[in-house]
This record gives structure tokens, sequence and C-alpha cells, in this order.
């Protein structure tokens, strides 16, 4: 027996595409399990409206991508986006002006909180999963604050704001639009940058990239300000939407982008990921709630059967790439 | 000789273990004869690590079957292997750096009273018994954090012999040992098999080899080629069995290409507790050796060059200018590059593919330019002659030397004008080291200068047009390569020779 | 006795808009009388809250407001303040009538009357629809506040024939309340109204069925939250039980004072939670 | 061999600064602090999530780490009660032990057989046996029913809470079986380097598989404590408890890369939350002051502990 004879170059191929997008092939076998049970599962309007809620956690777990890559957790943007959101609602309603000045301190906050846990958790990646936990308290007590714990709402948005949650392109609402471009963009930093190829190496291995030249301290930082930056946009989308929310919203919304990143296939030990993975995470997490939603199951059901998914979903990509190791 | 007479401990027949696209073993014989060393020889990926794993119970064979003392056993797990006699000694040393000596040597199996509780005095008693039968004395509470790797790999035997192993394998046991230590070890082999220990020993150290082993078996792409009776055979003809062609014009000293003009000077540089007063001067095109002992503060000068590391005194010029700054990148941008001695851990990503890995230290715009990238990178990866499917291969799945060659690849995509290779050589085959060797005399031809640290100093003989000795942290000696062996170099790098005995030799004369 | 009056406050959340307005009540109403109070947030951790009673107990408070996140599971907190002949006085979730004697008060807004109220809302609403299909938008599984609002909600729809299709849960969110409507009227295209659990979900419901074109399907509402009274005011809800937790704490302040002053009060006192149209709504406080 | 005598520990460790920082802080800042009874209350308010944290130790040491703790609470919580009404308390307490050692089995199957991380694992089983919880429970509270199980957490004996004692039954035991006995030292090794570990012969998966076993045991006796301690069964309790159990190891000095910490650390760590949250409360620092305060020392503890960590990389 010689080595071509064993190697099988072209089902090679396709085992090896299959292999790096199991996400991509639960997400088709469950949306075609759940087109056959629900008919109203694949309509039109069902599909946009699964998309536009998406987007907000969407858009953040974009953001996650990039700290996970680095090799670290940034278990901080739930709050992060609860205080972009309420900063927006709160200076609103008025002229276009202070409008845009929340827009932009929504961001910048968003960026700061970055910053810090950039900061914080510096080298030592061990630590930045109670690092974030800790600054996500922070930014919960802070809002807590600055709302005085109650309600937030806005009768009348800045049009042009007010559009960036409720309006549409064509038929296509713009959260989706906001989303898929926070997606593009995404890729685009991590395939065609340099700092995108400094993040993997950051995260892959971080002593090997320091002796080429890379400052990781600054490669970490700057991955925590993408994802604090992420969530402030989704904090600004939601809050343009619905113009009223809980002062402690976002708080705990952390582990749902989480569980997005972790089902697209990005490691937790930082190296190894994608946006077109974490994508797919996010539409199963989405698409499977939904289907929950319209099977009417109770739920208690909904809930195991979400954590059912989960771990199988997990376990396919694992023992897939078992095989082919 | 003895080969013949002894009896048959170990009968691996008929061994297979495919990996997709490799097939690492391909229907292997192996037969070890009790109380032996036997060698086991073979280029990177041949399968000799492969095989031993699965003797090991750490992989198990796709086909075949495994004879101990004539009975069949099938070995699960390592559990199982140590159980039936068989301990293995990996490359990279499997110690638990947190815990002491004794917790090492007696991993899992600490002498205990009915409940449970460990029974330390006994524990010393069982641990020091091994230590004392390799005529060690280590301090067996500390961490084995705290001890030097001969020390630890110490460690690791008298953990194999604590077990009563009846057969203890090294796979490449002497790729991170001083050369002191080197021949320490070699005698404890020699005083295990006196005892009746049976030694599978792999290295890619021919000397070694003819030094020690009773019998050597050589690998080939997974198969076995040949097992000989040391005594009757060379390295010659080992050398030809591993790589399948002639050994003869391996080992010969090219042109030298050193010129008069310098680009590295380095004056009076110390650093608490690694070097001190290290001065030399580094010419244009010139291959400069540092001949030392582990531990001689070689590596830590290259990273006090390279702009890793601080060091607290002294100046270095480059292109006669003094460097201000010290910081990796700004020695990248003024040409320098490191390859650092530990591959896996410091040198490569090994997640990323084998482009991303060439062109990571020279991106110089925010934006990729892909096309320039590819370039670099196939011209590399051809010029270099690594063996892989293509640049998109994950630099994991490549062997030991050619993972050497993307390190060295990835500072050449920078261009430097200054080398500095620590131990490029380590732990690979001798065609690769072979290739690098060839691959330094092209680079000096070109122009660039190269530091070359290594613990070989036959390696250093063969390529380098002039070496300097350290020890202690201290330069004691420098010699063209002309004018210099192995025993000088020796003596001077283990500090047996007093400092500065011979007379430096001056650039002029060079010529 | 010149020592001010202490008033300890064992918040089941301050995170939580209806306790952030009774909060400030209770702290306005101690300034005003020079006492001190001291406002404790349990996070809506359960065993957080049984500590911070205890660490009340500990601080030798004189009176201990307590808002259980779970009645029942503020059973033991209560009884120890009992013991160390602290003064507790119940709000926001009721107490079973067998634990009286171990409070000096219970001041809540019954969250029966809230279900039952604006499920009679919902009932007027439908009373000549001849198709009576509902959906809820419910709160959060597992507190008490729910299944106490369902208690009353259950018999009112069947009384009145009104089908409960389906219920899930949004957690308070107004967020999730949007996401469960979208999927709900995907499920449910020719639902005849929605009932919605808390005002804090409403506008969610609301805009939902704005942007769907689906404003003619009735929302009711539960609680008057600020936003929901405007809401019922713009006619996009057609009424809500009204909710006031400053009345609530007014009334548990003037029972700590009455207790004070050495009088005895009536043991449970429930805070009104009339229905309230678009007519009515500016009676109601609207004050969360 | 580690002679980790207490003292010793007590004399190298950062976190005792902490806890005896805070501690002058509670003297000075509260008169009821150094009461017998406000120090035997901190130590009934510990001891739930201590019994816990000991178990989650174990897991941490082991290289990995249990998210599940928080719902496996409120499901033994659920059984506990609910057995204890149709049936009787031991009832209750048993099969609530047999829950929590099958969840254990299952995290440490899921990590070891099936080779999910333990992350992973434990965030999707977190959710799963809410849903249990939640269907068990109807999603309702139910009260316990019988008086004396309400006084078990409580009862006192010699003056300290039963729940207390136990929690430093499992800190002494437990410090005794990892620092003294040859399956404890295995621990550290199977943390410290699993691969080198499994060479060596050790059984690494049966040490993982049993430290999640272990953990999950812990949360069913903590759990239990708990219900004791409320007297009530519900669905929704110990939303803080897996943070605050991590945090606690963490603070206790014990290493998210496996291979290094104490039990004595991780009872250090209970001790200092313990006494954070228990001062803030008796200095009427509430809400919102609270929470922030709560997060500044987890950051401010990892900053302080980073040079610990740096060579974790
Ligand atoms: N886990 C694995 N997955 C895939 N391929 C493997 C694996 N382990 C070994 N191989 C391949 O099997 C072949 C034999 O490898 P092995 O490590 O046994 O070689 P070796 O003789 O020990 O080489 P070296 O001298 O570099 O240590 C190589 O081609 C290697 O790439
Ligand atoms: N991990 C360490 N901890 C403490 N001292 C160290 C450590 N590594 C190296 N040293 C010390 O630093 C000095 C220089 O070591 P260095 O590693 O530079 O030597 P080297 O000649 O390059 O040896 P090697 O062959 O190991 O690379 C020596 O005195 C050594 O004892
Ligand atoms: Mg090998
Ligand atoms: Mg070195």
């Amino acid at each position: 027996m010689d080595i071509t004879s064993r190697k099988k170059s072209g089902s090679g191929k396709v085992t090896l595409i299959l292999k790096e997008n199991v996400p991509w092939i639960m997400l088709l076998v469950f949306s075609a399990f759940f087109a056959i049970l629900f008919p109203q599962f694949l309509t039109f309007r069902n599909i946009t409206n699964v998309l536009r809620n998406s987007a907000m956690i969407g858009t953040i777990a974009i953001g996650m991508t990039f700290a996970m890559i680095a090799g670290t957790f940034d278990l901080s943007v739930g709050s992060t986006m609860g205080l972009a959101a309420i900063i927006t609602i709160k200076m609103q309603p008025q002229t276009g002006g202070t409008a845009l000045a929340a827009v932009v301190i929504a961001l910048i906050m968003g960026a700061m909180v970055g910053l810090i846990n950039g900061l914080v958790v510096g080298r030592y990646r061990i630590n930045s999963i109670i690092t974030t936990i800790g600054i996500e308290y922070v930014i919960l007590g802070i809002t807590l604050v600055y709302s005085k714990g109650q309600h937030v709402w806005v009768e009348d948005m800045y049009k042009p704001l007010e559009f960036v949650g409720k309006g549409k392109l064509g038929t296509f609402p713009f959260p989706i639009i906001i989303f898929l471009v926070a997606a593009a963009i995404g890729q685009l930093l991590l395939s065609k940058t340099r700092f995108g190829c400094q993040l993997y190496a950051t995260g892959g291995n971080p002593i090997a990239a320091e002796l080429s030249g890379i400052n990781i301290g600054k490669v970490r930082v700057i991955a925590y300000m993408i994802s604090g930056f992420t969530a402030a946009v989704a904090g600004i989308m939601i809050a343009a939407r619905t113009q009223n929310l809980d002062p402690s919203f976002g708080f705990g919304q952390e582990t749902d982008v989480l569980t997005c990143v972790l089902l697209g296939g990005v490691s937790l030990y930082g190296g190894k990921g994608s946006i077109f993975g974490t994508l797919a995470g996010v539409l199963i997490l989405y698409i499977v709630s939904n289907a929950m939603t319209l099977s009417g199951a109770s739920y208690e059901l909904q809930l195991i059967c979400k954590g059912l998914i989960f771990l199988i979903t997990v376990a396919a990509s694992v023992s897939w790439q078992k095989k082919g190791k | 000789m003895r080969n013949e007479n002894n009896p048959v401990i170990i009968e691996m027949h008929r061994i297979s273990k495919f990996y997709p696209g490799v097939i690492a073993l391909d229907s292997v014989d192996f037969c070890i004869r009790k109380g032996e060393i036997h060698a086991l020889a073979g280029k990177n990926g041949a399968g000799k690590s492969t095989l031993i794993k699965i003797l090991g119970g750490s992989t198990q064979p796709d086909d075949g079957q495994i004879m101990l003392k004539g009975k069949e056993i099938v070995l699960h797990s390592p559990h199982d292997a140590i159980a039936n006699g068989i301990a293995i000694i990996s490359q990279e040393l499997m110690l638990i750096q947190e815990l002491s000596v004794m917790e090492n040597i007696l991993i899992g199996r600490l002498p205990h009273n009915a409940a449970g509780f460990v029974d330390w005095e006994a524990a010393k008693t069982v641990a020091a018994e091994p230590l004392k039968q390799l005529g060690l004395e280590l301090d067996l509470s500390a961490p084995v954090k705290t001890l030097s790797t001969a020390q630890q790999q110490a460690v690791e035997i008298a953990k194999a012999l604590s077990r009563h192993a009846e057969v203890i394998i090294m796979d490449e046991p002497t790729s991170s040992l001083p050369n002191r230590e080197v021949d320490h070890l070699l005698s404890t082999v020699r005083r295990l098999r006196d005892q009746g220990i049976t030694i599978v020993y792999i290295t890619h150290k021919l000397k070694e080899i003819f030094a020690i082993s009773d019998s050597i078996t050589v690998l080939r792409d997974g198969k076995n080629i040949a097992t000989l009776s040391t005594s009757e055979t060379n390295q010659a003809k080992i050398v030809e069995l591993m790589t399948g062609q002639s050994a003869d014009s391996m080992f010969e000293k090219g042109n030298s290409s050193s010129s008069d003009i310098p680009v590295l000077e380095v004056r009076d540089i110390s650093r608490k507790n690694a070097f001190s007063h290290i001065s030399f001067t580094l010419y244009k095109g010139e291959i400069l050796g540092f001949a030392g002992l582990l531990g001689s503060g070689r590596t830590e000068i290259l990273r006090a060059i390279f702009g890793c590391d601080a060091f607290d005194s002294g100046s270095i010029l480059i292109d006669g200018k003094e460097i201000k700054e010290f910081s990796v990148k700004e020695m990248i941008r003024r040409g320098i590059a490191l390859a650092p001695e530990d591959r896996k851990l410091q040198g490569l990503v090994l997640s990323m593919n084998i482009s991303d890995n060439i062109n990571l230290a020279t991106m110089s715009s925010a934006i990729r330019n892909m096309g320039k990238e590819k370039k670099t990178a196939i011209k590399l990866f051809d010029s270099m002659g690594v063996k892989a499917p293509s640049i998109k291969a994950l630099v994991s799945s490549l062997s030991g030397g050619n993972q050497q060659k993307i390190v060295i690849s990835k500072w050449l995509a920078t261009e430097p004008k200054v080398v500095l290779l620590d131990e490029p050589t380590r732990g690979i085959d001798i065609g690769a080291k072979s290739d690098i060797y060839t691959l330094v005399e092209k680079l000096a031809g070109e122009g660039v200068s190269v530091i070359i640290v290594s613990s070989e100093f036959p390696e250093l003989l063969r390529v380098c047009d002039r070496i300097l000795t350290l020890h202690d942290g201290e330069i004691n000696g420098e010699f063209l390569h002309n004018a210099v062996d192995e025993e000088t170099l020796v003596a001077y790098a283990s500090g047996s020779v007093a400092q500065y005995s011979v007379e430096p030799i001056s650039k002029s004369e060079v010529k | 006795a010149d020592k001010p009056v202490t008033v300890g406050f064992a918040a089941a959340s301050s995170g939580w808009p209806w306790y952030a307005t009774f909060i400030q009540h209770v702290e306005d109403r101690c300034a005003k009388n020079g006492w001190e109070s001291i406002i404790l947030s349990a996070d809506a951790d359960v065993a957080t809250q049984l500590n911070q009673v205890l660490d009340l107990i500990e601080k030798k408070v004189d009176y201990i407001i307590i808002g259980p996140l779970d009645a029942k599971a503020s059973i033991p907190a209560i009884k120890k303040a009992h013991e160390a002949n602290i003064p507790v006085i119940v709000i926001g979730n009721d107490l079973d009538k067998e634990y009286w004697d171990y409070v000096a008060a219970i001041r809540v807004i019954d969250d029966r009357d809230l279900g039952r109220n604006s499920a009679e809302i919902m009932a007027e609403v439908l009373k000549d629809s001849p198709s009576k299909k509902i959906f809820v938008v419910d709160g959060l599984a597992g507190q008490p506040a729910v299944t106490l609002r369902w208690e009353e909600m259950k018999p009112v729809f069947e009384k009145n024939g009104i089908e409960v299709v389906a219920s899930e849960y949004a957690d308070w969110d107004m967020v999730k309340a949007i996401t469960v409507t979208e999927d709900m009227i995907t499920r449910f295209p020719d639902i005849d109204a929605i009932f919605s659990m808390d005002g804090s979900m409403t506008p969610g419901i609301v805009q939902v069925l704005e942007e769907s074109g689906m404003e003619d399907i009735p929302v009711v509402g539960l609680g008057g939250t600020a936003t929901e009274l405007e809401l019922v005011k713009e006619g996009k809800v057609v009424g809500t039980a009204c909710q006031s937790p400053g009345m609530n704490a007014e009334d548990a302040m003037d029972a700590i004072e009455a207790l004070e002053a050495g009088e005895t009060i009536e043991k449970r006192m429930t805070v009104n939670t009339p229905k309230t149209f678009a007519a009515n709504a500016d009676d109601c406080p609207g004050d969360w | 061999m580690k002679k980790n005598s207490f003292f010793q520990f007590l004399l190298n460790k950062r976190s005792l600064v902490i806890l005896g920082f805070l501690l002058v802080c509670a003297g000075v800042f509260t008169r009821e602090f150094f009461t017998v009874s406000n120090l035997t209350n901190v130590m009934l308010q510990i001891a739930t999530d201590g019994i816990i944290a000991v178990g989650a130790t174990f897991v941490i040491i082991s290289g990995g780490i249990d998210l599940s703790v928080g719902s496996l609470v409120a499901l033994v919580s659920v059984i506990t009660i609910i057995l204890q009404t149709k049936f009787n308390t031991p009832i209750g307490i048993i099969v609530s032990i047999a829950a929590g050692i099958s969840v254990g089995l299952l995290n440490g199957l899921l990590i070891t057989r099936v080779g999910i991380s333990p992350f992973v694992t434990t965030l999707g089983m977190m959710t799963l046996i809410k849903g249990i919880a939640l269907a068990v429970s109807d999603s309702h509270s139910h009260s316990g029913i019988d008086p004396n199980f309400a006084r078990l957490a409580d009862y006192p004996i010699f003056g300290i809470p039963f729940a207390a004692i136990i929690f430093l039954l499992f800190v002494l035991a437990a410090n005794a079986f990892l620092v003294k006995t040859s399956i404890g030292r295995g621990y550290y090794a199977v943390g410290g380097n699993p691969e080198a570990s499994w060479l060596a012969g050790l059984n690494t998966n049966r040490y993982i598989l049993m430290a999640y076993v272990f953990c999950s045991f812990c949360t069913a006796i903590g759990g239990i404590l708990l219900t004791s301690r409320i007297n009530t069964g519900s669905p929704i309790i110990a939303g803080d408890t897996g943070t605050t159990v991590v945090s606690a190891v963490l603070l206790g000095g014990t290493s998210m890369a496996g291979g290094i910490g104490t039990v004595y650390g991780t009872f250090i760590g209970v001790l200092i939350l313990g006494v954070l949250k228990n001062m803030m409360n008796l200095m009427g620092i509430g809400g919102y002051y609270q929470t922030i305060f709560l997060g500044l020392l987890l950051v401010i503890t990892v900053l302080a502990d980073r040079t610990h960590f740096n060579q974790h990389k």
C-alpha cells in the first residue's frame, strides 16, 4: 500500500470543506428540519424577523470574535451594550446635534470600556474571564446610577437615528444591513489587514507573535476596543428601535453572545475562528429560538432543547475535527 | 555479538499506522533483544516517534501486533505499557513543573497508608532509590521547575527506574542537553544496560549511536530499511540507509564570504545573572558561531541584541550607528532577525498557515498586499525546498525540519542584514541540517551576516568563519574555524581553560 | 430614644424600575422624618436577600421593609427578624395568612387583583368578538408575580370563553417581548388580542404591531408604567390595571410612622389597582 | 512534598492581605461586625456558596471550569422540597444528591469522552438543567413542610451553625485530600500537565470526571443547605452562585490554567466576598454602589495577582 492509494484526494478536499463549516452544515440541517415541521418558518417575514432580531447580538458577536481570536474573553459586552442604549435614549430627543452627540458619546464609551478591559487584562489572558465579569458589574452599576434605576424612554427620536433602528432599505430592515456590514468589515479586517493577521498570531502563539515584532498588548487592546465598540453599536441600534428600555437592559446578555461565538467554532483558546463561522453561530441561536416559539413547546422544553442543540452542535464540530486530524 | 545471543524481549510485528494523507508506519517489524541498547535512526518524519509511541501505548496502531517475551500484548494506554515494564522518555520532557522531584518520580504511585494518606517518609525512600542508582543527588522536595534540563531528564529516567521498567525508550534525549551532560547521559545509559535494562535510543546524532548502541534499526518513509549490528556497520552506511543517497558531500565547509565591513558592533553589554562584558563585531557576509554550554548565556545575548530583553550597560551599533531605542520592532526595522531556539513555542504560530507565518514579520502596510505576500511565500517556499502540499498548509502539520525552514523563511522575508540563529538544527535530521548549512552559506554569500548558536561544535566548525566561546556569560575565546578543533572548543566552553589564553585573532589575519 | 429611627429596606432588586421608585419614596419619607434608611438590593438572588435581612438584623435597625423575591423563600428571614423583635413590613409580594403573625404589616399591591382586573379588561374588549383567541406575553418563568396573576386571570378567561392559544416568557424584557410578539403573530396571524403581562413589555408589543401593520389587534396591558399609560392615552393600548409603587411605598411608610407613634394598625392593606383606560389614565400616577 | 502548613500559607498569600484589609475596614467602619452574633451570621452566609466553591476548586485545579453550579442549586432545591412534600425529607435529600452526582457524571463524560471543552459543556448544561428545574417545579416555588429540615442549616452546634460546620469540614477534608493523599496529588499533576500525567500512566479522564462529580456533589450539598435556609424549592434561586463561586476560587489564588491552588485559598476567597458583602450591608452601602464595588474588587484582584499568572502566559 503506498501513500497515494490512501489519499483519496478528491473526496479529501470535500471532507476538508465540510470539516471547516460544521456550524453552517448544522444550520442547514436545523433549518431544513424546521421548514418541514413548521409551515410559517420559511416565510419571508419570519426570516426577516429572525434576522432583524439577531442583528443586535449578532453585531456584538462580530466584535467578540475579535476578542476571542486574540485569546481573551470579553464578558463585559452585555452591560456595555446596555449603557450605550441608555445613553442614546437619555440624551434624546432634541435636535440632530444632540442626537449625534449621544451616538458619538455611546460609541466612545464602548471603545473606552474596551480600552480598560485591554489594559487590565494586558498580557495575562488567563484572567480575562474574571476581569471582564468585574467590568460588567461596574458598568451595570454606573448605568443604574445614571438612569436612577428607572425605565428610560423617549417620545420622538431624531429621525435619521430612528431610521437606524426602525427603517427599511427596500424590504430589508436597516439593522440587518448594519449587522451584515459589520460582518463584512469584520471579515475584511480579519483576512485583509495586517491587524487581522497579527490578531490570529497573538491568539495562536503570543510568544512567537512578540518575537515577530508584534505588540501583543496593543493588539489585544484593539481587539477589546472593537468588541466594546460593536457592543455600543448594538446598544444604539436597539435604543433606536425600541426608544424605551429597562435600566438593567443588556446585563447578562454576554452569555448569548458567547454562545453564538462558540457555536460558530471560535476557539476558547484563541488563534482560531472566523466571522463566517460566527455568523452561522448567530443564526443557529436565533433560528432555534424562533422555531421553538413557533413550535409552541413549553418554556421548560425549549430550554432543554436549546441546551441540547448547543451541546450537539459543538459535539459535532469536535468529533469532525477529531476525525480529520 | 551479544545482539544475537540475547533473547528477544519485544517484537513488533507488521505494525502500520496511517494518518490522513500520510503513512507514518508501513508494516514495520521491529525486534528488541534483552539488555541491548538499540538505536533507532531515520530522517525527520521517518516514523521513529510514532513507532515508540505505539510501544508506549499512547498511540494505537492500525495494524500489527506487539509481543512481549513471546506473549502478545495489547496496549490501550500508557498505563498498560508501564504495567508491562515499558517506559518512555519522550522528546519534550513530560514533567509537572509545579510538583516536586519526588512527586514527579512517584506520580500516581505515591506510597500511602490504609486511609489513603501519603506516607511521605516512605515516598522519600522510594524516590531516592533510583536517583542513587543514577548516581545523582537532587533535593527531593524542590519543584521540578527549578531544575536544569539535564536534571529534569534525570528525573524522567528515575521515574522509569522507580517503576522497575525493563525497557526504557528515549526519544532524542540529548537534543537539548549540553555536551558535558551528554557524556554523562551516555554513561548512565550504559550503566543501565549493564544492570540488564533494555534501552531503545532515538537520536539524530550519529556519533552517539556509534558511541553506545549495540544494534541499529533504520527507518525510512515509515518502513524498516534495515536492522544491523553496530559493530558491523559505519556512519556513512547509516546515512546512506537513512537518506537513500551517499553521504560524501554533506560535511564540507564552503568558501568564506566574510568582508571587512562591520555591520553589528556589540560593546561591553552586561546583564546581571545572564552575561557580562560581551563585546564583538560582526562583519558583512560573516558567519559567526557562539560555542557554549547550556546556560552559558548565548540565548540571552541574542535576545538582548534583538531587543526582546533589556541589558544593564553597554551599547550596540548597527552600521556604525548606536542604537538608542530597543524593541523587537525597531530591531526588525534595522535589519536584525532572530530565529529562536524553540520553534513551536517561540518561532511559529502553529494554527496559521505557511504563508501567513512567513509574512508575519514583514507586513508593512495596514492593508495586506495579498499578491505580494503570496509571491514572497512561494519564492521562499521554493528556494528553501519546504516539503508541504502548498503554502496554505498549516505549519502544525509539518515535520520539525520543515518547520525550522519556515521560521528562517519568515526572517528572510524581512530581507535582514543580520540573522541570529539560536540552535537552528536542534532535533532535525541530517538532510535538513545540511540544507540549513547550505542556506546559511548562501546568505553569507549574498552579504548577510549570521550568528549561529549551537551546542554541537562540529556543526559550528563546519559552517562558521569565526567562533566565539562562551562560559558563564562571558566570552573567553575567539577562533578562526580552521585554527581550532572540537576539543579546544569544549575546553573553553566548559571553562577548563583560563580566560583568553589564546590571543584574539584580529580580523585582518583572516584575509 | 435620641438615636434616629433606622429603616432597613431589603429590596428584590434596585435595578428594577418598580423598586427604584419605591426606594425613592422610602428615602424621601425617611429624610423628611429625620430618620435613617439603609437600602439593600438582592439583585434578584434569593439567597442574597436572606443574607441581607440577616445583616439588617445584625445592624439592629428599627424596622425592616422587605420586598420578597419569593414570598415563600422570605419566610425564614421574616421569622428571624420577628425573633429579633424587629417589626417587618412586607411589600410587593403578598404573604400567606399563616405567616401574618410574624409581620407587623403587609402593604402590597395584590398581583391577583392586577391579573383579574386586566383579564376583565380583556373580556370586555372581546365581548362581542365571535372568535376569542389571545396570546400572552409572559414575565419571567418561576416568579411568584407571574403565578399569582395567572391564578386570577385563568378563571376570568375561562368564564368569558377566551382561549389563550399560547403564552411565552419574555422575562419582563422589552426587547425579548418584541421577538416573542413577532414570532407569535407569525404563528397566529389571526389572533384576536394580545395580553401583556407587564407594562415594561407593552411598548414592545405595540411596536411590533405597528411595524407589521396590525395595529387593529387590541392590546391589553398590566401594571401602568409611564410608557404604558402613554400608549393607553394614545389609544394604542386598550387599557391596563394600574399599580403605583409610590402609593405602595407611602402606605408602607404610613404604617411605620403609625407603629412608631404607638398606634395599632391594620395588618394587611392592599393598594388599589384600578382598571385604567384612556379616559381615566390621568388618575394613575404612572410613577415607574 | 508540599508541607503547606496553614501558617506558611498565611505568609505568602496576597488574598490574605486583602482579607486583612477588609477586616480592618470592617472593624473601623462598623460597630456590629466584630460581634459574636454577626460573625456567626457571616459564617452561615458564606457556608453554602463556600461548600460549592470547595468542589469548584477541584474542577479548576484539574484545569476545567463548571458554570452549571447555579442551575444545579435550583434543581436541587426543587427536588428536595417536592420529594419532601410527596414522601419525606431523607428521600428528598438522597435523590437531590443523586441528581447532583448524575449531573457531574454527565458533565464529566461530555468533557472526557466526547471531548467538548469544559467551558462549553457546562455552559450548555447550565441551560439544560435550568429547563429541567423549571419543568420539575412546574415553574412555581414550593414551601417545605418539615420544620426539622427548615432548622437544619441554622442549627447551632457549639454556637456554630450546622451549615458552617459542614463547610469547615469540607474545607479541612478536601484540603487534606488534595495535599496529603496520593489521588489528591494526582489532581495537581493532571491540571498542571495533562499529557505528562497521561503518559505517566494516570487515568486522567477518571481524575477529571471525578472532579466534576465531586463539584456537583458539593453543589448538591450546598444546594440542600441553602434550601433548608430558605425552606423553599424554587427554580430561580442561586442566580449569583456561579459567579460568586468562580470569583471566590480565583480570589483564593487558584489558577485558571490548572495545577495550582489550594482549598485553604478558596476558603480565604469565600471569606473575602462574604466579609465584603456583610460589611457593605452593615455600612448601608446598598444597591448600585455595591454592584460597582464588587466589580472593582474582581478587577483589582486580577491586577494584584497578575505577576502570579505571568508564568502561565
Ligand atoms: N498526530 C499526527 N497526525 C498526523 N500526522 C502525524 C501525526 N504524528 C505523526 N504524523 C506524521 O507521521 C510521520 C512520522 O512522524 P514521526 O513523528 O514518527 O517521525 P520521527 O521519525 O519521529 O521524526 P522526527 O525525527 O522529526 O522526530 C510524519 O510524516 C508525521 O508528519
Ligand atoms: N528559566 C530560567 N530561570 C532562571 N535562570 C535562567 C533561566 N533560563 C536561563 N537562565 C539563566 O540565564 C543564563 C543564560 O541562559 P541562556 O538560556 O541564555 O543560556 P544558553 O547558553 O542560551 O543556553 P541554552 O542552550 O539553554 O539556550 C544562565 O545563567 C541560566 O542559568
Ligand atoms: Mg520524533
Ligand atoms: Mg539557548
